[in-house]
């Protein structure tokens, strides 16, 4: 063998180890050896350490015998999310540890936790539109078994909208898929690039990944998954898995190749007011992972914004594609690390500390974009982007981001109070969690200024400046929610907009009213046997009557007669 | 005689003589008739293996009884009948050892499992058929060996939805005749193996051609549960699972798809129904039956006959796929379903067999939280069910795919929006029953608690169901594999030479 | 046609003779009849094979009796045509033989029934045996006057078969049934004197050379064939028919449905495509074939109706009998080469059909000691065979492949398609379907087994009531594997089918 | 030829008579000699087709002997005929002999 052919199934090797790892883990979960390999829980990502290490950029390892010919690999931007994605998925299954102690759908949660990361470490590695998708599918309904985990009628309830909402995707995705197939003719993703995408792709991928992001009309899920499922859960759903949404995106409109101004439209207007109506909503709930929902939504939306610039045209492509990643990775760690801020208080048996809760205002700050925060890098990198597109987009992003940041800022203050008015629940003083929340912090702090690729906006958003610019919307944020909140608690808001059906139910729940049995039945039976008993009488009578002699001797007349006719 | 002539007969006989010497077996005498039972499929299964050894290197396997001039019966192994005989003789090893399972104690299994082997001698013989009077031939002896298998509880409902199904297949069956009579009086006696008659017939009898076409897709699509031919399939749900099963994986439903392949490509063949314009005609119906199964799904609450508007719905992919003949993606896609529909339906009654064996529970409304009490049966379930949803790596995403493929490159955009609305009805039907099973609360005591031991339920209930549940899995995941459904569909496809 | 002529005596006369022998020794003697009935029906069986070979080897032939020559002489001649026939009669005959023996053997105990068993059987043999040579001799006759005498025969030992039950029913029925076989045999007489009046021959073939120019001949035609419609029982002259059947005893039943209206039906094919076929118009076809199709229709509507096992199997008889005569107006078209091979199948297919199920009938009703369907539930567990046999003959009476009536339905359809005469098609594939709710109305009966039903309540019956039934059960359902040899047999010597086995045998 | 022509004519007016009388009148008795003279009106015509005036040639024997044949089966059948028509009165408590009813068979007697 040679030395490139050991290499290439070493590379094959540690690449289906990245997915396969976990799966393996949820099969052991269903055995009896469970509880050894729930111990091992937290090496379920290391694979996927091992990969970003050892795998070289661009090398793409074909499985033709797999599903429908499947290729592994990872490029550059598959190798920044998987970084982000492992690095999530390896403190939440720290987390989940602690969470699965005393719980009795241990088994349940596991298998749906490893085979969700598995499906989420698999997309991020496919190289063909089929690996895609299919790990996209299974990382999907995987994270149904997260969201309802805690079984409670809440619960369903957000399962249900989840599946719905899934299933839609699924579909979309599957028929935007068999679109793209047919285009390029092929199913590697690089084949993707120059394929001219008809409108309709372009919607059905919207809506495809669209669903997994919350972008808005599909957004329902979101608030209400955030807030039932366990938290480690909902901090992979909020911190790793909607970045398989935007992956997608990047995947099947490459940003640069791709230009569509109807679909550039689309994208920004859904985007903006997703980030808008997610502040909106937020600012109405009183439980602190319903207002992180909420807060996807809008950040989100950012960045639907964001990839709708992109989709402009290639220069823009060019341009948004980095900063689009620079966004997500800020966004995915912030918000993960708020999702462990919070679930300090779930925990532990006394009330957030006054240091906790500093240490939890510096991410959620960091989404609203303060200065010398991620947020302020990503926030600098979307004003260049917009500057560089020139009019309308330069004047409107002015008039825009400030809002956003306004309404983030409001947004998070609100979680901040919730998280300090409510009671914590937990006993455990276990150390080994408390480790979480402060390396997640630090990552969230940290990384964004470590990271080359970002290093151009982070010195840009450190200039004076940039600086003020970033810095007036949190302070005039938070001057609006402490009088908001003013108002509020003395009013008692009514929290309406959560109880509600979302569209989506009322529109199953008529569907199903619509399609009542009774409608359809049939009652044609009962009349043909009803025919049947009629109409015997009077076959019997018939055949008496020509079983009289004078009958049959008539027509043995009539019969000889007419024989004698014919023949003659 | 040849080797090759042997083979075929004794594929046949493999299950025909272990049929009738099981008929005579006394009642109480278990061991010894599914020991027959299992002899006999085991020995098919090796058998048909051996021919698709010989089919891949191109051996020709014939074997012809002229009755009178002009009829002849003719057995044929091609590549198609190659999938079909291999899905049915698989199935039907599993299918008997479930039912030696289901049956445990239950009257006249002699009886039954007489007719069960006839069957699926009969089936097998439909694959094989090598001309349209051999298929007709086992096509009629199909209704008459999956009667008695129909009404075996003897029930009235049973004996009434036996009624109805001889009405139904008997009356396909005439109008088949008929149309197969008319066919040859005018092109004159034809083999499958020719594919196609001479297109000169189409400048002189177009319309009588369209018409006969029109007819024999009638006749076979009364069991391939075309709507408006479907009345009789859900009816038929009063037999017992195993039948029920078998019926809808392996062999009438099959069949009747089965018959819709050999019409399109082998009688008529692709560029004699493009010169005929009737295609669309059948790809229509197709399209109506599959969103129409799916609709009427929705509203029932009994498990299997959910399951068994999801037959008719499915079915239909396959006649889909065939109607868009010039597109070799669509082709692959229909007769690639052909095995994964059998597999994934299989799997879901065998589980649906399951639960009303060991729980009696036969109503979705009962089936809250089910899963905490048979895990096993219902992740096979649930693997069936997402099969049908298509959800990848299932089979069934690999059928839809190659479908929605064709549709496009046939530039016809409605196959992709039914297989879309369609994904989206089955997930809106199975779903729920997954949702409810895994992650409902138990109510109340199960209707009836029929087993308990060890397992969750018998064992040889419980086998089936995980090997072909297994197998909608491993078959989509090495789809693209040298040896998969979806290599020989191709191989089967390249024959064609579409 | 040429054939070759015989004046010595030949084999031929065996299949007449021996029957009328063993006819009356069975009536003289007291014991052994059973063996003498038997032999009779080996030694039937074996000359009608022999004759068979011959006919492969020599072609038709002719023998005259006595050694007078016609127009004087009585001739019996043989060709493919009437030797299926014949070999239809010895092989369903000797089964009925069989069977008989098994019928009346049946241990009854009630003993006033079992005495009026041992009467019936008496009187039974001699009379079956007479209607055998009767009907042999209809096969074999050449002569049309000897033919009257061979219907008067197989009449009068019909009627009286169909007395035999001894029930008011069957008396009155087989009143009816001898009168209305009169009626048809004077007419048939009155037909044949109006020929000999313009002919002055009586010989079928030299009737064949005789210019057809004559009114006369025409109404001799017109007559004999109402006469002998009449006797197979054509709707809408077929009232006699279902009481006279059904309510013989089964053995009867059977021969009165498989064999007797064969024999007349044969003679009216005859006689209209080979005696007279110069003289026979399209419309008159067509009438024929409308009878037929409503016969079909009609026959099949009223078996569905029926509530008693027997009577519906008599009028399943009347729709099969349609079947006979929509062959007519298909064989203008190419001659009579199909048509033939139509009816002779179809005829054999239905004889070994109906016999195993009027066979079938009768096991049950010893057994039960009723034939309402209703009430046939539970009979699989005792008389598996039996139910194996009602089902095989079933399938071959709807004409489902391979059986021998698929053969003959295909035939039929084709040459209706090929003629452009879909109509009759359409017909016949209705009259199929309607078979179909007749015969499953039953079998479904069959297949219920009630709760708590045990099989080991009564006795398994002799062999001898199962097997015949089954045997020709499947006769008629390998009939169609083997169509080829029964082709074979009936284009020896008729030059126009010849011609389609011009390659011989496959 | 006057002679032949109204033998034969009378045979036919026979046959005709008896045929009426066989559809028309129900008594078992009636029916029966209907069909006798049926026959006898056959009879009448076969003698009348070999008449030939004195001197016109030899008589064919043929219908003769078709004409005795017949006459022997003819008596047979009545014989039978009327042995039946006793057993359906002696059996059936019909009515008695001569009323409508008597000598119709009742539909599907069996049941």
């Amino acid at each position: 063998m040679t030395p490139t052919a050991i290499q290439t199934i070493l590379h094959a090797l540690t690449l289906s180890l990245v997915t396969g790892t976990p799966l393996l883990l949820a099969a052991l979960c269903c055995t009896p050896l469970q509880k050894a390999a729930a111990r091992f829980l937290p090496c379920a990502a290391m694979p996927a350490f091992l990969a970003i290490f050892t795998t070289p950029i661009n090398v793409v390892v074909e499985v033709p015998w797999f599903f429908m010919g499947s290729r592994m690999g990872l490029d550059e931007t598959g190798r920044i999310f998987l970084c982000l994605t492992s690095f999530i998925w390896f403190l939440a299954s720290f987390s989940s540890h602690n969470l699965l102690r005393k719980d009795k759908g241990k088994t349940h949660y596991l298998v749906f936790f490893l085979t969700a990361m598995a499906g989420n470490f698999g997309l991020i590695l496919a190289r063909d539109m089929l690996g895609y998708y299919l790990f996209f599918a299974v990382m999907s309904f995987a994270a149904y078994g997260l969201v309802i985990h805690k079984r409670t009628a809440d619960a369903a309830k957000a399962g249900r909208i989840y599946l719905t909402l899934v299933m839609i995707g699924e579909v979309a995705l599957f028929t935007a898929l068999i679109i793209l197939a047919h285009n390029s003719g092929s199913l590697a993703l690089e084949d993707i690039a120059g394929v001219s995408h008809h409108p309709l792709t372009l919607i059905l991928l919207f809506i495809g990944f669209g669903v997994k992001i919350g972008a808005l009309p599909f957004h329902g899920w979101m608030v209400p998954a955030y807030q039932s499922a366990p938290i480690p859960a909902a901090t992979v759903l909020a911190g790793a898995m909607v970045n398989a949404g935007i992956l997608g995106w990047l995947r099947f409109l490459p940003l640069g190749q791709t230009s569509s101004s109807q679909g550039a439209l689309l994208f920004v207007v859904a985007g903006a007011l997703a980030a808008l109506y997610g502040v909106i909503i937020g600012l109405s709930r009183k439980k602190a992972g319903a207002i992180l929902g909420c807060s996807s939504i809008s950040q989100m939306g950012l960045m639907t914004v964001i990839f709708g610039l992109g989709l402009l045209d290639y220069n823009a492509g060019i341009s948004a594609a980095p900063i689009l990643i620079l966004y997500a990775v800020h966004h995915s760690l912030a918000k993960s690390t708020l999702f462990f801020g919070y679930e300090l208080i779930e925990r532990q048996s006394k009330p957030l500390s006054h240091l906790q809760m500093a240490a939890i205002l510096l991410p959620a700050l960091a989404l609203a974009g303060l200065p010398f925060t991620s947020g302020a890098i990503a926030k600098t990198a979307f004003k260049e982007l917009a500057v560089n597109l020139g009019e309308p987009w330069y004047g409107l992003s002015v008039f825009f981001l400030p809002i956003t940041a306004m309404g983030t800022t409001m947004l998070m203050l609100h979680f901040i109070s919730i998280l300090r008015h409510s009671k914590s629940t937990g006993t455990s003083k276990n150390a080994e969690h408390s480790v979480i929340f402060p390396i997640s912090l630090i990552a969230t702090l940290t990384i964004i200024w470590l990271w080359p690729a970002a290093r151009h906006s982070a010195s840009h958003s450190l200039a004076a400046t940039t600086l003020l610019q970033a810095l007036w919307p949190v302070i005039g944020g938070c001057l609006l929610f402490l009088s908001w909140q003013r108002i509020s608690f003395n009013k008692k808001v009514p929290v309406g907009v959560q109880e509600k059906q979302t569209g989506f139910e009322a529109l199953l729940i008529t569907a199903t009213k619509l399609m009542q049995e009774k409608k359809w039945q049939k009652p044609q039976s009962g009349r043909l046997h009803s025919y049947r008993h009629r109409l015997i009488p009077h076959l019997r009578r018939t055949e008496k009557i020509m079983g009289r002699w004078k009958v049959v001797g008539l027509s043995y007349l009539a019969l000889c007669l007419y024989l004698l006719f014919l023949l003659l | 005689m040849n080797w090759g002539q042997w083979l075929l007969v004794s594929i046949l006989l493999s299950s025909f003589i272990p049929g009738i010497i099981i008929f005579g077996v006394p009642e109480e005498k278990h061991r010894l008739r599914t020991g027959l039972n299992l002899c006999g499929s085991i020995l098919k299964i090796v058998l048909i293996l051996a021919m698709d050894t010989g089919i891949y290197f191109g051996h020709n396997f014939e074997i012809r009884l002229p009755l009178i001039p002009g009829v002849e019966l003719l057995l044929n192994g091609d590549p198609l009948s190659a999938l079909f005989a291999t899905l049915s003789s698989v199935l039907w090893l599993l299918t008997t050892i479930y039912a030696v399972g289901y049956l445990e104690g239950s009257p006249n299994r002699s009886h039954f499992f007489g007719y069960f082997s006839l069957c699926v001698t009969v089936t097998i013989g439909i694959a094989l058929a090598g001309n349209l009077i051999t298929f007709l031939l086992f096509y009629e002896m199909l209704t008459l060996t999956t009667y008695p298998l129909i009404i075996h509880r003897g029930t009235e409902k049973s004996l009434h939805a036996g009624r109805n199904y001889l009405i139904y297949a008997f009356s396909g069956g005439a109008v088949f005749l008929f149309a197969v009579v008319a066919l040859q009086t005018i092109i004159g006696p034809t083999d499958f193996a020719t594919t196609g008659f001479p297109s000169s017939f189409i400048d002189t009898h177009a319309t009588v051609l369209a018409v006969i076409f029109v007819l024999l897709i009638i006749g076979v699509g009364v069991k391939a549960a075309l709507v408006p031919l479907h009345g009789w399939l859900p009816q038929a749900m009063v037999a017992p699972a195993p039948v029920s099963a078998l019926l809808h994986a392996v062999a009438v439903v099959k069949a009747g798809a089965f018959g819709i392949i050999r019409i399109v490509l082998d009688v008529y063949g692709a560029q004699n129904l493009l010169l005929l314009g009737v295609l669309p005609l059948l790809g229509g119906i197709a399209s109506i039956t599959i969103l129409y199964g799916s609709i009427r799904a929705l509203q029932q609450d009994d498990l299997k006959r959910r399951l068994a508007f999801s037959t008719i719905s499915q079915v239909s992919y396959i006649a889909l796929g065939i109607s868009l003949v010039d597109q070799p993606l669509a082709v692959i896609g229909g007769l690639v379903h052909l095995v994964h529909q059998g597999l994934m339906k299989i799997t879901l009654f065998f589980c649906a067999g399951n639960l009303a064996e060991t729980l009696g529970i036969h109503r979705i409304s009962e089936m809250d939280g089910v899963a905490r009490r048979m895990p096993f049966t219902m992740a096979a379930f649930s693997i069936g069910a997402l099969g049908m949803i298509g959800i990848p790596p299932t089979v069934g995403f690999v059928s839809k795919w190659y479908l929605g493929l064709g549709g496009l490159a046939a530039g016809n955009w409605w196959v992709v929006l039914i297989l879309a609305v369609s994904s989206l009805l089955n997930a809106c039907y199975f779903l729920p029953i997954l949702t409810r099973s895994w992650f409902g609360k138990q109510q109340g005591p199960w209707p009836e608690e029929l087993y308990v031991g060890r397992f969750e339920t018998r064992l040889m209930l419980l086998t089936p169901p995980l090997v072909t549940a297994f197998i909608v899995i491993a078959a989509g995941a090495v789809a693209n594999a040298q040896i998969s459904p979806l290599a020989w569909v191709r191989f089967i496809v390249r024959k064609y030479g579409l | 046609m040429t054939s070759l002529q015989l004046t010595s005596p030949s084999w031929m006369i065996i299949p007449v003779i021996l029957p009328l022998i063993a006819g009356l020794l069975s009536f003289l003697l007291n014991r052994g009849i059973f063996a003498i009935a038997l032999t009779a029906a080996l030694a039937n069986l074996l000359a009608v094979s022999i004759l068979t070979c011959q006919l492969l080897s020599y072609g038709p032939m002719r023998c005259h009796m006595g050694g007078w020559q016609p127009p004087l002489g009585i001739t019996l001649r043989t060709d493919g045509p009437a030797l299926l026939m014949l070999l239809m009669t010895a092989v369903t005959g000797l089964a009925i033989t069989l069977y008989a023996r098994g019928y009346f053997s049946y241990r009854i105990l009630d003993p006033k029934r079992a005495s009026q068993h041992q009467h019936q059987q008496r009187y039974f043999w001699p009379l079956w045996l007479l209607l055998l040579a009767g009907l042999n001799g209809l096969f074999l006759s050449s002569d049309i006057f000897n033919l009257y005498v061979t219907l008067e025969l197989i009449a009068i030992a019909a009627a009286s078969l169909a007395a035999l039950s001894g029930k008011p029913a069957s008396q009155l029925a087989s009143f009816r049934y001898l009168l209305v076989n009169l009626l048809g045999s004077i007419t048939f007489l009155l037909g044949v004197v109006f020929l000999y009046k313009s002919c002055r021959v009586l010989d079928l073939d030299l009737l064949h050379n005789v210019p057809m120019n004559k009114p006369g001949i025409s109404a001799a035609l017109a007559l004999m064939s109402v006469g002998l419609l009449l006797k197979t029982a054509l709707v809408p002259l077929h009232f006699w028919l279902p009481p006279a059947h059904a309510n013989a005893l089964a053995p009867v039943s059977i021969i009165l449905s498989a064999l007797v209206v064969k024999g007349s039906f044969y003679l009216l094919f005859r006689l209209w495509f080979e005696v007279f076929a110069q003289l026979i118009t399209t419309p008159a076809l067509n009438v024929m074939g409308t009878l037929g199709a409503v016969a079909i229709l009609w026959g099949a509507i009223q078996a569905m109706r029926q509530h008693r096992l027997k009577l519906m199997i008599a009028y399943s008889t009347v729709s099969q009998l349609g079947y006979l005569f929509i062959a007519f107006p298909l064989a203008r078209i190419d001659g009579s080469t199909q048509v033939w091979s139509i009816v002779i199948f179809m005829a054999m297919a239905h004889a070994c059909a109906k016999s195993a199920m009027f066979m079938v009938a009768g096991t049950v009703f010893l057994h039960l000691g009723h034939d309402r369907i209703n009430d046939l539930t539970g009979i699989r567990a005792n008389l598996p065979i039996t139910v194996l046999a009602y089902g095989i003959a079933g399938v071959s009476l709807m004409g489902l492949p391979p059986s021998g009536g698929f053969i003959a339905k295909w035939l039929l359809l084709s040459s209706a398609l090929a003629s452009s005469q879909w109509w009759w098609a359409l017909v016949v594939i209705i009259g199929s379907l309607l078979a179909m709710t007749y015969v499953f109305r039953v079998m479904s009966r069959f297949f219920v087994i009630p709760e708590g039903y045990s099989s080991a309540k009564s006795t398994p019956p002799s062999p001898l009531l199962e097997w015949p039934a089954l045997v020709l059960a499947m006769i008629s359902l390998f009939l169609g594997l083997a169509a080829s040899w029964p082709l074979y047999i009936l284009s020896t010597g008729n030059p126009a089918l010849a011609q389609v086995f011009s390659g011989g045998l496959p | 030829m006057i002679t032949t022509l109204l033998y034969s004519m009378t045979g036919l007016l026979l046959f005709a008579m008896g045929f009426f009388t066989l559809i028309v009148h129900s008594h078992p008795l009636r029916k029966i000699l209907a069909v006798n003279v049926m026959s006898t009106g056959v009879f009448l015509i076969l003698v009348a087709t070999a008449y030939k005036p004195l001197g016109m040639g030899q008589i064919d024997p043929v219908p003769h002997a078709m004409v005795l044949t017949g006459i022997v089966v003819s008596v047979s059948v009545t014989a039978l005929a009327l042995l039946l028509a006793c057993r359906v009165q002696e059996t059936s408590n019909l009515d008695l002999p001569g009323r409508k009813k008597q000598g119709r068979i009742p539909e599907e007697s069996g049941q």
